[in-house]
């Protein structure tokens, strides 16, 4: 089994991804979706060294924790997508306003 | 080396670039929804990921939730945006910065490897706590390892993740009533197929609610399948009668919730710990404790696709 | 006996792997969105069905066969539906068939 | 036989990651739809050879699950993104 590792550094490079995308990207609903990307990645990791088991089942603790992690990440969106939408109801805009440093 | 670790491992890293790359052009792409579309797709090679993970209960979970919650929910709150032509705006900071670019490229950089080589020297073999869980299984009263580290060992998890869905619910409910649309009328494809679909769907539901004692399923794989029966219904636009909405909606959403704490303190009653099932009740416990859980965790993911306080209207 | 399952199981999901290019290819090169709707539908109705038909052969029970048999009717009906919608709003969308 | 389930599988696989481009390139929101439409379809056929090669039966409720709600993305789109679309 040694697409462990594999999905392992895949998982890193969702978060990577996901990081990077939240950062420079304004629009409220592209934040949303890196976000996502991001937990998916985390999952990932999870998931995959829980199989360091070798020879028998994997571990089920990280399943069980990734299982709540999945249910509690589309609540969460849910939400950011209905904060999202007032947003741009009182506002018309589909981004945060910036805070400026001066 | 044999051909069938050879064609595994073709499939593997197959699977992982083009998850890295779907992940990529999802984040990337200047068209919304080609973004959400690839993130639709994203979440089914997900669902394929945790299959090859050896993790079926969490393929259903993903399969349950990416395929219908995920893409109704992004593909509505996209239609209620109407924005679309806004879609590359960068943060402020990023906008003629060269010097932020370097910084966040180096963050990045710095992130990535970082987290891989802590993941990388990480003990090769490690089999974490499944020693207990099977060692364990027979008190637990039920077969399924997942579903006892979920409802018996650290049942305060679910637990506390109902909690967050309810409170996920209020936030939205908060924000105001559910918001006004005119549905045009769904047709008879629709008005045909909804009417199959549902009742399969909760069959169906039923049917994992049951299996997740002793094989992959649960009560969260059945209550997202029974969430995506309603948010058929929504979808086509049936109104569900006002008198359903006040506090019977309530009950059924806190149900699940009541009925976890409620077990818990009576175990409490008669001598035990919060939570701590007599080893004799727990199959009995588990079982009545995820129904109700199945009923409201479809019940509220429903809700939060409405998108508001139902019996509110919001003016404007 | 086996072997003759065997083999007629190899066939019937080759011959399914080929519906399926076939739809692939189909949406890939087809001109517009009606013809790419009837590529599709080949690899879901004829392709899936030859795979269902494949694996049931090599069920271990009755219950199995009717899963499959479960399976392959819903995405019939979900693509047969899908497909239709689709195509519908096209129209009143105003995209226009292609014409040579 | 557990050589020819993989290997189809990963056949199946590359199908679907050609019809990425589908995706990627459109042109209407229809065609990225119906790509997605079609992935569906795949996937489930995958979940079920990889059930059948490794003889793992639970593999089976997956494809079951994907089969149920594969209409699900595509009417909100009709319903909804694509009804939106028509008023810009």
């Amino acid at each position: 089994m040694n697409n462990i590792y594999l999905y392992t550094l895949v998982g890193v490079g969702l978060f990577s991804l996901g990081l990077y995308a939240l950062i420079v990207h304004a629009h409220l609903l592209r934040k949303i979706l890196a976000i996502n990307v991001m937990g998916s990645g985390v999952f990932l990791i999870l998931v995959a060294l829980a199989n360091r088991t070798y020879g028998t089942a994997p571990d089920p603790v990280p399943h069980a924790m990734v299982i709540t992690g999945i249910v509690v990440a589309i609540s969460a969106t849910a939400l950011a997508l209905a904060l999202t939408l007032r947003v741009h109801t009182e506002t018309g805009r589909v981004e945060l306003p910036e805070e400026s440093l001066e | 080396m044999e051909a069938i670790t050879l064609l595994q491992l073709i499939f593997d890293t197959l699977l992982g670039f083009t998850l890295l790359w779907l992940a990529w052009q999802a984040l990337s792409s200047p068209d919304l929804f080609r973004a959400i579309v690839l993130f639709i797709a994203f979440g089914l090679l997900m669902a394929l990921t945790w299959v090859r993970l050896n993790a079926p209960d969490i393929a259903l979970a993903e399969a349950a939730i990416g395929a219908g919650l995920t893409g109704a929910l992004l593909l509505s709150a996209l239609a209620r945006l109407k924005a679309k032509n806004s879609a590359t705006i960068m943060t402020e900071q990023v906008k003629n910065k060269p010097l932020f670019w370097l910084l966040l490229t180096m963050l990045s950089l710095a992130v990535t490897s970082g987290l891989a080589f802590s993941v990388l020297t990480l003990q090769e073999n490690s089999p974490g706590l499944s020693i207990w869980v099977l060692e364990n299984i027979e008190t637990s009263g039920v077969s399924n390892p997942v579903t006892a580290v979920l409802l018996n060992y650290r049942g305060y998890d679910t637990l506390l993740e109902m909690s967050v869905l309810l409170v996920a619910l209020l936030g939205i409910w908060s924000l105001g009533g559910v918001p006004k649309r005119h549905d045009s009328f769904p047709g008879q494809i629709l008005n045909i197929l909804i009417p199959l679909l549902v009742p399969l769907l909760i069959m169906v539901a039923g049917y994992l609610l049951w299996a997740g004692a002793h094989a992959p399923g649960g009560a969260f794989q059945a209550g997202s399948l029974l969430g995506a029966a309603g948010i058929l219904f929504l979808l086509v636009g049936w109104q569900f009668g006002t008198q359903f909405m006040g506090l019977p909606l309530r009950i059924m959403i806190t149900f699940g919730l009541a009925l976890f704490i409620a077990v818990g303190v009576a175990l409490m009653l008669f001598g035990n710990q919060f939570l701590e099932y007599p080893s004799s009740l727990a199959g009995s416990l588990i079982f009545l404790i995820e129904a109700a859980a199945t009923l409201s965790i479809g019940i509220t993911l429903a809700a939060l696709f409405l998108g508001g306080r139902p019996g509110l209207r919001r003016h404007k | 006996m086996t072997l003759l399952i065997d083999i007629l199981t190899s066939l019937l999901l080759i011959a399914g792997a080929v519906f399926f290019l076939g739809g692939t290819i189909g949406l890939f090169r087809f001109p517009d969105v009606y013809t790419r709707l009837h590529a599709l539908t080949k690899a879901d109705n004829v392709g899936l069905g030859l795979m269902m038909a494949g694996l049931s052969l090599q069920a271990d029970s009755l219950a199995t066969v009717g899963k499959l048999l479960l399976i392959w009717l819903l995405v019939l009906l979900a693509s047969a539906s899908v497909a239709h919608l689709i195509a519908k709003t096209a129209r009143q969308r105003g995209i226009e068939p292609w014409k040579q | 036989m557990e050589i020819l389930y993989l290997s189809i599988a990963l056949f199946l696989f590359s199908t679907l990651v050609v019809g990425l481009w589908r995706i990627l390139h459109g042109p209407t929101s229809a065609d990225r739809m119906l790509a997605a439409q079609l992935f569906g379809t795949t996937a489930v056929a995958c979940v079920l050879l990889l059930a059948q090669a490794f003889e793992y039966p639970p593999l089976r409720d997956v494809a079951l699950i994907f089969a149920l709600l594969a209409a699900v993305s595509a009417i909100a789109f009709v319903r909804r993104a694509w009804a939106a679309e028509e008023k810009k």
